[in-house]
């Protein structure tokens, strides 16, 4: 993919703001504003970043409970998104997700789903519906390493396959699920390989490279447009962070984390622009002060944010009435 | 107007009326086409709607219904077939945790206006894996609706009312019902989702059921009122929402209370129900209200014990004396 | 003998206990070993007992079940630990279709000693997918028993008493117990499976309950203590069986009932309560039955939203007050 | 694998006695003396027979719930089967499981499983005890080509491999599963091909040559022993009958059908004896004669039976006390 001035400070951007916001959401979660769990997307900013610019407004997401960086490259506001963090009536969810259930219609942006690999089934359905009513659309559906032992992600692949169906799997393998390194969770530790193995175009990516990402979530999102049938991008990628803000990090060794650090997508891309002489021209730090704006909006947005009443605790068990 | 029809060609009517007048309807689920059904209620679909909409799934219960609800999100209008509902357990996480949840958690954008179908109950010796009646467990489950119906003319109306209704729906089908024969009537308004229907009035006792022991309860009746009993028949149609209204109204009037479900006795729908007359209207009880379930026992293969599990008609009566005692 | 420990301690100290006494005990579960337990039960045990018996498994909840049914078919006693409580449903068919109907399908031959802990309640603002109290669902099963330790003592005691059963046990941790402490006697005899146990005497009304909601009970008791109202607090302990004769002896004393569970109200396990007061004590009742339950909605994520749907000690005492009027 | 006329005679009886068992089953379906689900196995005969002559006393089998043929060939008495159908106490289990539910201790068969594919985790975990236990078992569980598209399948061949665990999954590919043909239950029609994905060793056998069969099978009990991991074995066979008695076959050609009988199990193991010069010393109608004095007496034995008392209805919900 070309790489241009343009490009290059739009990816920058996009990267920083998920995470600066997710750094902020660490110092608030320390402050009790944010509660329940909070699983940080830093390090593996690139892949969503490189995904969603293939997308076109059209298309649905399907994200993990690590979607903060996912709802934010969709293009989900920072405002939205921290209010639900902070459980405010203004949140994407209106406070009743919290941060593992971010959803926006407007965006087509299908959440935020706390049970692994539960949002593969309903990726088959999405890209089903398309198919059937020929409307041209990408079901784009992100998930981890964990997530492919699932019984779901056999099921789901193989009827994407059997079917084809436009889904576009953009699995983050991460190295770990949890505290579950891959070589203990699966005999065949090449996940593009087990995909391709239902007869789906599969690929492994370098997900530390937004670049490498978003040319081949280009080239994915063709394929489907082209051939129909599914496409499986795994990117291979890192969590600079804990699961969520209650683990211990026993599981692994610093140095690994330090080792990955060094390829930290931010960094990758700094390097990049620089080689190309154009990162003076990137104006980081004006992209910094744009972005620390963006949050610090953000943050007193939800601050200033209202709560659901307690009277409409019941609502939205069932559709209300009027929007019948 | 009315024809006399069995309760699988009912259903296969109503899905079939539904497919025409609306494009985003479609059937999915194991051997739903080729097959034409395991119990035949798809029989001849495949043929007149194609491969499109009436889709056989290959065996992965979690992932054809999960599929439904992608395809709901996504402005469908699927019915999803689960053909027995023990299989159902394979798709609980995606029922519950999905279909049930997803209105709530996106707060409010998105609803979920999926169908699910399923046979249910035992009686016919199929043993443990294939015999259980859940649809009484489900009810427990807010953001689902659960619908049970025991008429041909409810087998009809109710796919309808599901398919109209934005939130997930799941009927129980009693297998043993399939064969059942009645009236039918295509052009009147259906009684809407919720709303109790009383088979028989009598002034002794009220008996709540639904499903197949409605023909029990209604054979028990007879049999009392030649012993000069004299019970009240209801049929509750829908076990969420329950018809608390109708259920009072009917205490209130005979102060006696027989519930008969397909349930294992231990957190049945009819402790639900007693436990809601109990708040609702205890001082209307003129005795312990009564319940008669199925034994709880993983059903077993031999007819002499299955029948023995299962709630009967014999069982109805003998419960109805004690309770009138 | 007694010491004053943590709940999560408790639980591996009996855990550890057991596996060292006897060589076909281990544990199974996803981020058992290397991670020490999303709630850290099993901090440690990995490097005591290697990854033989500290088995992280991949994320797949309906195999990891199974193999421990398998497992206890062959003749270990294997203890699977699900996460958390929504996760189960995966595994439900396993549980459920397997474990609780292998020993009755088999006519006898195939009993399944297994031990499935899981981590369950709200309160914690996990939002839907992650806060669900299901073990007055689970109750419904034939085949399983259910077990809800409140106390250091029963997280100890009820382990050892699972491992000791020869039939599928089930025991849900509140997770917000993990840390709270109490004293522990590890020599005492163990109150069996199905006994409930009475915290608090008293002679106005009986509240029956499990879990945390135990502690909020014993609250409200002493709030109402003060306005001379007398509760018996009685922790039921198990869910199934349930100690019916315990049940009816505080009615028969206080004549006045009210439950407090975690489950949503609709077919809750305070139904089934209900229930069978009114089959078996109709006549000791001076006034309808109360209960406090989880509203029927999916959990919340805002704390405001989610404490308001959950069973606290001022409901308590508010139904507390409407029962006694 | 050597055939002499011992071995032959051995598979012939042993397939011809599922054969005839089945016959007659469906003439006491109609008489009804058999209720409930029920579904043969004629055509298949192959496998059973194939497979359980590898194993020994100590392995343990986990089948179908097509299961007669694997009951019949582990060895259990065609009595306790046809019991079991009639429903009778003295039924393999008592009469409580039927067609789809027989099971027996002593020959370490653990059923008879209506679930499809919900055998498979069973199977992880008896082969996991006897791992831990360093007991030198193999668990046998068969399986069907429909089972395969179920997320139990994919997790539980994952631990298979992830933890190289002695079992041997047989799957029957009789290229159907129920009405639905195997080309639109899966996108890769090649099931050993989709096992080896997981790093298990696989092969296809044409499971209508019992040799073959038994030859795979000897193979992949001594690749076990040796080697510990799992083994798949894909059977190629077909079902001659109906799925089960309420099966009208819409879903498949009658000369489909046709073809394959050409291809029966018993036929062609009579047709490599011709061959061979064995066939007449086979003394076929000796074996038939044989055959149809032990299912004779199975019915006769099943009709003697009893009931289980009404009032036992409750036992073995949980074990009895006097058990524990
Ligand atoms: C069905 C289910 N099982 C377990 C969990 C608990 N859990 C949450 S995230 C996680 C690890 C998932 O790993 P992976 O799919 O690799 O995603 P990652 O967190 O690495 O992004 C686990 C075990 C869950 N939420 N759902
Ligand atoms: C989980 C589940 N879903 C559906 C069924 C209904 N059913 C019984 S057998 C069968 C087909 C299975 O096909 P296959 O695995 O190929 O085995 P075969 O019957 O061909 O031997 C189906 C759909 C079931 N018993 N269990
Ligand atoms: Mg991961
Ligand atoms: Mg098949």
């Amino acid at each position: 993919m070309y790489l241009d001035l343009n490009r290059g400070r739009e990816f920058y951007k996009k990267m920083l703001l998920i995470r600066r916001f997710e750094e902020r959401c660490v110092e608030l979660y320390s402050h009790e504003k944010i509660r329940g769990f909070l699983h940080l997307y830093i390090g593996e900013e690139a892949i969503a970043v490189g995904i969603m610019q293939a997308l076109g407004a059209e298309d649905a997401v399907l994200a993990t409970y690590r979607e903060h960086g996912h709802a934010l490259a969709r293009g989900i506001s920072a405002n939205k998104v921290m209010a639900e963090l902070y459980g405010k009536a203004e949140g994407a969810s209106r406070g009743r997700g919290g941060s593992m259930h971010i959803f926006d219609a407007k965006s087509r942006f299908y959440g935020g789903s706390a049970i692994v690999g539960a949002n593969l089934p309903l990726a088959v359905g999405m890209a089903l519906s398309d198919k059937m009513m020929q409307r041209k659309r990408v079901t784009v559906c992100f998930f981890g390493d964990g997530a492919v032992a699932e019984g779901e992600f056999h099921e789901s692949i193989n009827l994407t396959a059997l079917w084809q169906l436009p889904v576009l799997f953009v699995c983050e393998n991460n190295l770990y699920g949890m505290g579950t390194a891959l070589t203990i969770s699966h005999s065949e530790t090449n996940l593009a390989r087990k995909a391709a193995a239902y007869r789906v175009h599969s690929q492994q990516v370098d997900g530390m490279d937004v670049l490498k990402v978003a040319q081949a979530a280009e080239e994915a999102v063709q394929r489907i447009h082209s051939a129909g049938g599914p496409v499986f991008l795994e990117c291979l990628s890192y969590r600079f962070r804990a699961h969520s803000m209650y683990d211990a990090e026993l599981y692994r060794e610093k140095a690994e984390v330090e080792e990955w650090k060094t390829k930290d997508p931010l960094v990758l891309l700094q390097k990049r622009l620089e080689t190309m002489g154009l990162w003076e021209e990137t104006n980081a730090q004006g992209l910094e002060d744009e972005v620390s704006q963006i949050v610090n909006e953000a943050v007193d947005f939800a601050e200033k944010g209202t709560l659901e009443p307690i009277e409409d605790l019941m609502k939205f068990v069932y559709t209300p009435k009027e929007k019948q | 107007m009315s024809e006399n029809i069995s309760y699988r060609e009912a259903l296969r009517m109503a899905i079939r009326e539904a497919m025409l007048e609306d494009e985003r309807v479609f059937l999915m689920g194991e051997d739903v086409g080729h097959y034409g059904g395991a119990y035949a209620v798809s029989m001849g679909l495949l043929k007149e709607f194609g491969a499109q909409r009436i889709i056989d799934t290959p065996l992965c219960e979690s992932a054809f219904t999960g599929a439904g609800i992608g395809a709901a999100l996504n402005g469908m209008r699927p019915i999803v077939e689960i053909m027995t509902a023990n299989f159902s357990l394979l798709a609980l996480d995606q029922i519950i945790n999905n279909a049930a949840s997803l209105l709530h958690m996106s707060g409010g954008q998105f609803n979920v206006p999926l169908v699910i179908r399923m046979a249910s109950g035992g009686g016919k010796q199929l043993g443990a894996q294939h015999s259980h009646s859940f649809e009484g467990w489900f009810a427990h489950i807010p953001g689902l609706k659960i619908l049970t119906p025991a008429t041909v003319q409810d087998a009809y109306d109710m796919l309808h009312l599901a398919l109209a209704d934005p939130d997930p729906v799941l009927i129980f089908e009693n297998a043993l019902l399939y064969n059942s024969k009645g009236a039918l009537e295509t052009q009147k308004k259906a009684l809407p989702i919720g709303k109790a229907f009383q088979h028989r009035s009598g002034k002794d006792l009220s008996i709540f059921t639904y499903g197949i022991s409605l023909f029990k309860a209604l054979e028990a009746a007879e049999t009392l009122s030649a012993e000069g009993i004299d019970a009240e028949v209801i049929d509750l149609r829908s076990l969420r929402p329950l018809d608390d209204e109708a259920i009072m109204a009917s205490v209130a009037k005979t102060h006696r209370v027989l519930i008969v479900d397909e349930g294992w006795r231990s957190g049945s729908i009819s402790a639900e129900i007693m436990a809601r007359i109990n708040e609702q209207a205890f001082f209307e009880l003129d005795a312990p209200m009564r319940r008669v379930c199925t034994e709880e026992v993983p059903l077993p293969y031999s007819q002499h014990l299955e029948q023995a599990a299962i709630p009967q008609s014999e069982k109805i009566v003998d419960m109805a004396r004690t309770l009138m005692e």
